[in-house]
């Protein structure tokens, strides 16, 4: 089941200030290892595809 | 700020009274009062009515000869037109605001999210009204104005206020000269630049955000409906925020965060804000024409004393607390600061309930301030974030939000529910329950006809629900104790429910209140839930109602 | 179950050419929402604590 | 390059020879050759030691007057140790080599993978083996000069290669002159920079990775066991790579990644050599002293011609491929196009085989190639990762690797087993199976007994092997019919297994090969695995095997 919002949004505060205690480099690496763990523990390889294609849509500033 | 050749007052839909000082033999004939109230805003004006409300005099001291120059406060939330009814003032009010219950929030110009304030047919007032600041003090003013127990003195400065044996000694300038006043009780309601807060040595402490955000109300005809728009990361204000409301009177309110480049001199200059407005005004496809009433800047903070009370000085308001606007908790936390100072300190003076009684202000008016805290900064981080951490994190919920409603969430205002008390002496310790009601919230309402709600059968001062399905043996000895704590008090039984809206209405009220029959409760005079108790054993709810809000003997 | 290593192996390619194919503040909002989405779809709020925590390890350069 | 003062094959290890060119008046009476091999390196002189297994001679053509002058190819694999074995040659590497199984990957100074290479007890050879590229030639070389068929011309420089009627005609600049030979095929083995690629007017296509590499040999009495070692992020090379191979002699070869801030020409000054090499074996713990072999610098390219065969030319080698070096599979490539290129034109030569038997070569080597670049291309782009994005997730692996063993399996080099060929005409298409074995592998060996095993019963043509319980009743025609095909044909049968080894070995070989009993299998000169079929029907083996490897009647 998914996360409810309420833990949502203790893991997007806890993700913010995280990414504030680290360097840009230490940033980027961060979230990717975070990445590969979390899709590691998701074990669907096709569900993990689609959220890395959902993840890229609306990037670019307008 | 107004147009250039406009003065400050110089308003395109509102006429600004214009006060004089009081006369000079009066203020030197008169030595002392009972309550004075410095600042004559909507927060001081409101402490007046209450105490009025209980039948207290007080003393109301601004040092303006008019309102507020601007529109500063404009959403007036549900649980303060409870607490406006209770001070008899309401009636101008609902005839006057825009009420609303949804907002809107936009990212890239794509809708994201559509909310819906809690609302339904139990209540009686809307979640949320828009209203211009001068209206709620042009209002309150009439109240004021009319009550033979408010002496109001426009023009005059409170310049000092030093502790006495029975209260303190103020220090006024007026128009007219230098004079002193003894007071028992001061309520400070001198508002963020509190001068009082400063003669007392006292300070805000918390955070500042960063971001500076100008509003500005403009007159248009706009074809809108009062809904609360959000714009993130706009074509008019690029990776910046913008906050839509409707006013009254064709007036709108648009309040924009300060585009990067500019400086804040520059972005307060007149051709800026005609510039960005107009930008932003294109942007929501208004064609029009539109007039600039006035504007200003701010920036968010959450910054509050330590303690609420100094002594014999007690702080309401913006002296008390900053909170950031994205809550609209400013005004209605204010309001709800002087309701609760209000009653409680109505309570002291007419000698029913020991001084100690004012030792739970600071507590429960202080947690909510801490609650607002808490929400408003979710908020303030999401609408204009501190560092790199919050902006990226706000920038992914935001562009997850154009393909996934759940993040939509993230962009809630939070414009939260009256806060429930836990802290300090005058919510009953509870170790037993009744329903789903908890001491300490504002008691729920309910429609109980056509023209009744459970809040209209509430007597000014605490009120008693006895819901046995037959008035308990002991009921008039209970009512009996309960008077002499509180000779307003009003009592309302199962019996004169089911008389008055038949067996339907008390099987309503017990669905609301998520109570089962027995059940007893004790509503404050500020509408909350003083206590609850399953049965109505009467020693047992005398007991606690005397050590919470009586004098007590030992003393 | 937890991914196996040739799937994991797919998951490390396409971020690595994902990343490649946006600008530097791209990156980070894409990889933000990637680790929200995960997190949300791992529904298991202790988890995804635990991993934030772990992704921590080792970032400072020698 | 060696350190100053030293010349090009000043060695401390090994003594190079000095060849001359041929004798003039023999090079001017030889007209013609079956087969010019231009490049004496190890991929050439191993052609002309296959081609010599079948009895084809040739003509080897070098322009240098003794080997390479620093070891560049020093991993060996099994498959390479099957084929020297069949060729004849394998024996001096056996004694001179240190053969390895084991890897081990450090980042940051602490180890996060430890990997073994497949192996077992059925294997002949380890996985791989370490030896400088000096005795790699010195060993081939010692069997070209022992075979009567092979005729080796040094400093004889091929300076063209036309085309004519019946092959190609070579133009050959020698210390003594210019003379012109005539060829039916030619093996072009000139390596990387081939001269007859450019003659030909082909080029190599590909990509080239970001990231320079440094090699260096010193040598040093270091106590740690033949295990590749990998350092990423070392504090002796911040941010890059570092590779450590063991090798005889007491000889290290230390390869690292140019550190940042080092241009190529600084990076390879004998100072800079000294320095980098120094730290990085201060950082690997080793304190004694050392002295410098000889040094390089290299990148990481994966360039391939789109076709290996021009007409009569051949490319084998590096002239037709190059790879990253992180996959050893430089060397190793080119003795498998070697063989593969020499046992098939072989049959042409000798009318065992239509000349299109040649057109499978481009197709099986070409696959094997673009199944090494992709391999190689992961370890490349693990190595020196090209862009912002593959460093990110490298570093986000291997600091993951740190906490997690599984993220280990990043940093694995993928020293992969050999290709399965599916392309061209030399694998019978297949619509049945036999077992696990699939055609177009390389056929797995299995120890058969203490002294043989499967490998060693394998003849040097194709070898048939029948698994029926006993031999079936259409065997001896069979036989007759690949003999017709091939005159060395071996069969092995059920029979002759059980005889030598018992029941136990004939059922190990079953287990090896997945297959029931009646599996029948054609294995090629090469030892790749050429069909498998689940019993043994002649007339269908005659059929195919005739069809892929046999002239065509209709032709």
């Amino acid at each position: 089941m998914a996360l409810n919002f309420a833990d949502l949004e203790i893991v997007y505060e806890e993700l913010a200030r995280t990414l504030d205690r680290l360097s840009p480099s230490e940033r980027e690496v961060f979230l990717c290892k975070l990445s590969l763990l979390m899709a590691r523990d998701l074990g669907d390889l096709s569900r993990v595809q689609a959220m890395i294609q959902t993840a890229q849509n609306h990037l670019e500033t307008l | 700020m107004r147009p250039a050749g406009k003065g400050a007052h110089d308003s395109l839909y509102f006429t600004y009274p214009a006060f004089t000082a009081p006369d000079r033999a009066h203020v030197l004939a008169r030595e002392g009062c009972k309550v004075a109230i410095v600042g004559a805003g909507p927060v001081g004006m409101f402490a007046a009515l209450t105490l009025a409300r209980f039948g207290i005099a007080s003393v109301l001291f601004d040092k303006k000869d008019t309102f507020n120059d601007g529109s500063r406060a404009i959403c007036v939330q549900r649980s303060s037109y409870q607490a406006l009814e209770r001070a008899g003032a309401v009636k101008p009010f609902i005839e006057k605001a825009y009420g609303w219950t949804m907002g809107r929030t936009f990212y890239r110009g794509e809708q994201i999210l559509e909310f819906e304030m809690p609302h339904s047919d139990s209540e009686k007032y809307l979640p949320m009204y828009n209203i211009q600041q001068q209206f709620i003090e042009q209002y309150l003013w009439d109240a004021v104005a009319a009550s033979p127990l408010i002496e109001t003195r426009w023009c005059s400065e409170v310049t000092g206020a030093d502790d006495t044996e029975s209260g303190a000694r103020l220090s006024v300038q007026d128009t007219n000269g230098r004079y002193q006043i003894e007071a028992e009780w001061v309520l400070a309601a001198d508002g963020a630049r509190s001068a009082i807060r400063s003669m007392r040595g006292l300070r805000l402490k918390g955070d500042n955000f960063p971001g500076r955000y100008v509003i500005a109300d403009v007159q248009m005809d706009h074809a809108y409906q009062t809904i609360r728009r959000a714009l993130f990361d706009s074509k008019s204000n690029p990776d910046k925020t913008i906050l839509i409301h409707r006013q009254p009177d064709n007036i709108w309110r648009i309040d924009y965060q300060m585009p990067d480049g500019q400086s804040e001199e520059e972005a307060i200059s007149e051709d800026n804000i005609r510039d960005n407005v107009g930008r932003i005004l294109r942007d929501i496809d208004y064609q029009g024409a539109w007039e600039l009433e006035w504007w200003s800047i701010y920036s968010a903070n959450t910054l509050a004393l330590d303690d609420y009370r100094d002594g014999r000085v007690i702080f309401i308001g913006d002296s008390a607390h900053i909170v950031p606007i994205f809550g609209v908790r400013g005004l209605n936390n204010g309001l709800a600061d002087a309701e609760n100072a209000g009653w409680k300190l109505a309570r002291v003076l007419k000698g029913l309930s020991d001084e100690r009684l004012m030792d739970s202000y600071s507590p429960e008016r202080r947690g909510a301030t801490l609650d607002v805290f808490e929400n408003a900064t979710k908020s303030a981080r999401f609408m204009t974030p501190p560092t790199k951490g919050w902006t990226v994190m706000r920038d992914a919920a935001l562009s997850l939000a154009l393909d996934h409603e759940w993040a939509g969430a993230f962009a809630n205002p939070r414009q939260m529910e009256p806060f429930t008390y836990t802290d300090g002496g005058a919510v009953l310790s509870h170790t037993e329950t009744a329903g789903s009601v908890k001491p300490g919230a504002v008691l729920p309402n309910e429609r109980l006809s056509d023209d009744a709600y459970l809040s209209d059968l509430l007597g000014n001062g605490f009120t008693l629900i006895v819901l046995e399905e037959k008035d308990p043996a002991g009921l008039d000895a209970l009512k009996a104790s309960l008077l002499g704590l509180d000779p307003e008090l009003e009592c309302i039984t199962s019996g004169h429910i089911r008389a008055r809206f038949g067996a339907a209405g008390l099987s309503r009220l017990h669905e609301r209140l998520g109570t089962q029959p027995g059940a007893t409760l004790l509503i404050r005079p500020d509408g909350y839930l003083a206590g609850a108790w399953p049965t109505c054993v009467a020693d047992v709810i005398v007991a606690q109602a005397t050590a919470a809000f009586g004098r007590k003997e030992t003393h």
